[in-house]
């Protein structure tokens, strides 16, 4: 029991010491790190309740049931608060797609997100795909959800009231998963391989939808006092926890805990990771009516204890007492590692620009998985249920209205492990630099953040120090765009033989747009208006997707981030949305400002022509941070160029748009037809290599 | 000679079942309450051209071990063999 | 005299409150009903919405078509009233025997959500009742299972009675293979029973009535249904 | 007296099987071209607790027809049947 509760994934052991210093305050803050989910005050009385969590080990044993027990684990974290989950984003990483095995783990996980997250009806709105080789054999799996809930009606996860009965609503406890989670994210792939039980579970998404009717009527009507969803290592967890929160002690009584399998044991019962099950506290006049709404949702629903004081678990199964511990000792007090560190050594290389060919260079970088259209996987998710989806995959940050409001929620998942392999301060810094850009780009005021840093074995201390500097690394960018943490995920142990991931912390922004009639879109909506590029732009490659997949390796220093620059150009892509100033932006970031524009013409079929300056390469190419591309109608030139001087903010009128061809300079030149089908059609061409039949 | 072999592949004992669960509760609604552990899997069938019985039944095991059934989770058995041509 | 519309939950159903969303903004009075309840004395149409009806689990529709709800689903399809089956609703009544054929896995053996462009084929149905055929409308799929198939003579019957209400089409309302989204015989995305009131369809009308969401390819459907319904108390 | 029985529904012949195309289309490049006829149908097991064998079957056979099997596009057929305790 203690092993399930105090491994690496549930105690977080070896993050804790470094997690401490990370921002979690904020007027926009109603509730912080510590909860199933964090949640953030987003105007009318309402909150966004929002996390994300890895679901990487199993994943990478069975890619389908592994990605979708994934989705259904954090929604139950989302509903335990009380909120409607509205949102799902899925931020991944696979190895190259020229290997078989990295297409069937991409197929599986994109199959098993969409028949779990389609089925219980909350949209798949936005996401990442990205493909480097240290994930061959450790894919990232994360997922994230978002909920909405009236401010004053969040629910605790706190067993309160002497009295009080545990209700456990929901599937039957098996024997699967047992030690499923906890354990597996707390060892590499090889020490997982050999084991004998199948610890991959089955989600089922059809139980997972009636727990969410069931738990949102019993939430809209009052009849219960705390929810808990029960994630890693089961009952025993959701218990402790929730008791040691409330300072009181339960009693279990197992033999009333409805099992799947005869003859399960003790701990087994307080351990099993079973699916699609939640608890719920009730006051004991109440259990009828509760009983009712869980018989009308045809879930089955047991009393499996009571809450007691004296902050002690004890559980009986056969009448004899077969634990009986501290709460806190259980939930809280778990060992606390000062792991050692040394900085990993990083390689250096100096780009070498004249031999490029200029077209060849261009169709390498938008053809190459990463920057190229992700179509393929987020057509398989559904985008719109619910209505209220005003911008989904294929935009900046997905728009989500609040619905009955002129508000929308924006959301965006970032994550560039190739920097942070480099620099894991700065890629850590860019990730919520980006995912900030992304939201601002809309027209949106970024709010808070959570996240999920996955990561390889702790026990070695180069990683140790990467996970040290990542983290010192999301503090220092969130305190300086004021967007705190509310909550998140560690994923350790994403290493097989020699080869660990890159350290890759994904950073998941929520913002709010005021009125979302305002909010910008990243696509040319018509042609003869001024393309501004607004930032600096410097020969900056180190870990850029043309020095990857160009000069064929990776080294040198990421760019450079200034925390002033970036908060200035969300500034300004902010005011300027408020004043209807712009009629597209979009942030630049993989492969360059050639993406950028690019990805403007695709979107609309709008062409452009634009002027490169003295260095078309480094135009092109260079991967500066701080910048976005907008398009303004031509009598609103002067007020941007006012609104980016009061900000110091560079603004260069590189273009217009015009016709149907992309003119860059007297580089290149090409239709804006040619560019969108080697964009759309590069995943799809190596994905229909025929893979193993996946789901 | 062509052979058609038939070939079943279910899900691990002790794993969940969502499937036979669903089917299993809406049995009693329709009037059937005497039935119960209910299992669905995959039956496949496929014809091999090979000369002699021992040779395409290995084939088959291969092809329901590597493709048809994901070893993680599922079993397999071949349960019939029938001589065509 | 508003238009009152049932629309159907059954344990699994997703697109039901976009379905009640739809039919408030166009003017109806959407009636929830719950699967369990065997009645829909009180209202002039029904929607059978989107979704996983009992997760879809052996065959999507397999489990829904005996819930108690289908009784008086085929008394009001019996009394000429407006039945519509959009997407797992759709599968439903397949099953239920009130439509001609079954929806079997997309050709592409993948879930598909896009915006897909559908021509209407038949102007007496209580859908697009006051429609042009040939009308070219905007409407976006979601499912995994939308191949629509029949068996030989079943297909030729539902071709020849002119039973097919609309068609996956080009967005100059051609028919071709490539804007067949799911590969269903015929590019058949919806049909209608002899007497028209019964309609099935693949695509969702519902998610395509509110501008700033996207293209309101559905809004017209939607109306045609309101007025039908309307109509019906009134005749 | 408890019995288990093992149904098989399979699509009807002369229909499009999507799945049975995907795996023979895959099978030649995985190293196998002499595979034709693949098709891809259910396996459902379930225990029937009735007094007699022959009215277990029947009850099985209104099963498989009015609710495991599509007659529009299926047909089934019960393949094994065992008795239990
Ligand atoms: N796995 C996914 N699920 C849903 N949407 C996705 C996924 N991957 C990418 N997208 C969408 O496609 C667009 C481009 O994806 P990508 O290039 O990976 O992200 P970014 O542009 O942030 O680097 C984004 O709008 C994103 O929302
Ligand atoms: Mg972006």
């Amino acid at each position: 029991m203690f092993a399930a509760m105090w491994s690496e994934h549930c105690s977080y052991k070896s993050s804790k010491v470094h997690l401490r210093n990370l921002p979690t305050e904020g007027p926009q803050v109603l509730v912080g790190p510590g909860e199933d989910a964090g949640a953030v005050d987003i105007g009318d009385g309402l909150a966004a309740v929002f996390k994300m969590e890895s679901h990487s080990h199993p994943s990478a044993i069975e890619p389908v049931q592994g990605a979708a027990t994934g989705v259904g684990g954090i929604v139950r974290d989302i509903l335990s608060m009380g909120a409607r989950p509205v949102a799902l984003l899925d931020p991944l990483r696979f190895g190259p797609l020229t290997d078989a095995r990295n297409r069937m783990l991409f197929a599986g996980v994109v199959s098993g997100i969409g028949q779990y997250g389609n089925s219980i009806g909350i949209p798949t709105v936005g996401g990442e795909v990205g493909f480097a080789e240290p994930h061959s054999a450790n894919p990232t799996v994360d997922v994230m959800c978002v909920g909405i809930a009236r401010a004053d009606r969040l629910v605790p996860a706190r067993a309160e009231g002497t009295g009080n009965l545990l209700v456990l609503i929901g599937a039957t406890t098996g024997r699967d998963g047992i030690g499923g989670v906890s354990v597996l994210a707390s060892r590499t792939i090889e020490e997982d391989a050999h084991e004998s039980r199948p610890s991959v579970q089955i989600g089922d998404p059809f139980t997972e939808k009636l727990l969410i009717e069931c738990c949102l009527e019993l939430v809209d009507s009052g009849l219960i006092a705390g929810l808990q969803d029960l994630g890693g290592a089961g009952l025993i967890c959701a218990v402790s926890e929730s008791a040691a929160r409330a300072g009181t002690g339960v009693e279990l009584d197992l033999d009333a805990v409805p099992l799947r399998e005869q003859g399960l044991e003790a701990f087994e019962i307080l351990t099993s990771e079973s699916q699609e099950r939640m608890l719920a506290i009730v006051e004991p006049p109440r259990l009828d009516p509760v009983r009712a709404v869980c018989e009308k949702w045809g879930l089955g629903i047991a009393v499996v204890g009571r809450v007691v004081s004296g902050g002690k678990v004890t559980a009986k199964l056969g009448g004899k007492v077969v634990a009986e511990v501290p709460a806190k000792a259980l939930a809280e007090e778990g060992p606390v590692y000062e792991r050692p560190m040394a900085p990993a050594p990083t390689a250096w290389v100096e780009p070498d620009l004249d031999r490029v060919e200029p077209l060849e260079a261009f169709l390498a970088v938008l053809t190459s998985p990463n920057v190229a259209s992700k179509r393929w996987a987020w057509e398989q998710y559904d985008y719109l249920v619910q209505g209220q989806t005003l911008a989904g995959p294929g935009s900046d940050a997905a728009l989500i209205r609040i619905e009955g409001t002129k508000r929308a929620l924006a959301l965006s998942t970032d994550g560039n492990g190739r920097y942070g392999s480099l620099d894991p301060y700065l890629g850590a810094a860019h990730a919520v630099a980006e995912s900030a850009r992304n939201v601002a780009v809309t027209g949106a005021k970024p709010l808070a953040i959570t996240n999920c840093l996955n990561f390889g074995n702790p026990e070695r201390p180069e990683v140790m120090w990467q996970f040290a500097e990542a983290v010192r690394g999301v503090g220092d960018a969130c305190r300086a765009f004021g967007t705190p943490v509310t909550g998140g995920n560690v994923s350790f142990y994403n290493e097989s033989g020699d080869s660990a991931i890159w350290p890759t912390p994904i950073v998941g922004m929520l913002g709010v747009i005021e009125d979302y009639g305002l909010a910008v879109r990243a696509g040319f909506p018509e042609r003869g208006l001024a393309i501004f590029l607004l930032g600096d732009t410097e020969s900056e490659f180190g870990g850029s997707e043309f020095q990857q997949v160009v000069l064929g390796s990776v080294g040198g220093r990421p760019p450079k981030l200034e925390f002033k620059r970036e908060s200035a150009l969300h500034r300004v892509l902010i005011e300027a949305a408020s004043r209807r100033l712009l009629r597209a932006a979009h942030d630049c970031s993989d492969g360059g400002l050639a993406i950028t524009l690019t990805e403007s013409a695709i979107a609309s079929g709008v062409g452009f022509a634009v002027d490169l300056g003295e260095d078309p390469v480094v135009a092109m190419f260079s991967e500066s941070a701080s910048r976005a591309v907008v398009a303004v109608e031509l009598e609103s030139v002067s007020a941007l160029n006012g609104l980016c001087e009061s900000e110091g903010l560079p603004a260069a009128r590189i273009g217009e748009t015009m016709g149907t061809r992309m003119v860059f300079g007297d580089l290149l030149d090409m239709e804006v037809e040619d560019a969108r089908r080697l964009y759309e059609d590069a995943i799809p061409n190596l994905m229909e290599r025929p893979a193993e039949l996946a789901g | 000679m062509k052979r058609r072999f038939e070939v079943v592949v279910s899900l691990k004992d002790g794993l969940l079942d969502p499937q036979g669960k669903a089917i299993e509760g809406s049995l009693p609604t329709m009037g059937w309450s005497n039935v119960s552990g209910v299992r669905v899997g995959k039956h496949i069938e496929l014809i091999v051209e090979a000369d002699d019985e021992a040779a395409a039944r290995r084939q088959v095991e291969e092809i329901a071990e590597r493709l048809l059934s994901n070893p993680v989770i599922e079993d397999f058995r071949i349960v019939d063999a029938e001589e065509l041509s | 005299m508003t238009a009152r519309v049932g629309v159907i939950t059954f344990p699994g159903s997703n697109d039901d409150r976009d379905a009640a969303r739809a039919v408030r903004l166009l003017g109806g009075e959407p009636v929830r009903v719950w699967h369990n309840d065997a009645d829909l004395s009180d209202v002039d149409a029904v929607i059978l919405p989107g979704g996983f009806s009992y997760g879809d689990y052996l065959r999507t529709g397999a489990i829904a078509q005996f819930s108690p709800v289908l009784g008086a689903v085929r008394e009001l399809a019996g009394a000429g009233r407006p039945v519509i089956g959009i997407c797992n609703g759709f599968q439903i009544l397949c099953e239920a025997g009130l439509l001609p054929g079954a929806l079997i896995r997309n050709r592409s053996l993948k879930f598909v959500c896009r915006w897909v462009r559908v021509r209407v084929e038949s102007a007496s149905s209580a859908l697009t009742e006051g429609l042009e055929e040939g009308r070219v409308l905007e409407i976006p799929v979601k499912h995994g299972e939308g191949q629509f198939v029949a068996a030989g003579e079943e297909l030729e019957r539902i071709e020849g009675e002119g039973l097919v209400t609309f068609r996956y089409c080009a967005p100059d309302g051609s028919v071709d293979d490539v804007h067949n989204v799911n590969g269903s015989s015929g590019a058949i995305a919806g049909l209608r029973n002899e007497r028209g009131n019964v309609v099935g369809l693949m695509p969702h009308p519902e998610h395509a009535v509110d501008p700033d969401v996207g293209p309101t390819g559905g809004r017209p459907l939607i109306e045609s249904l309101l007025e039908q319904a309307g109509a019906r108390v009134l005749s």
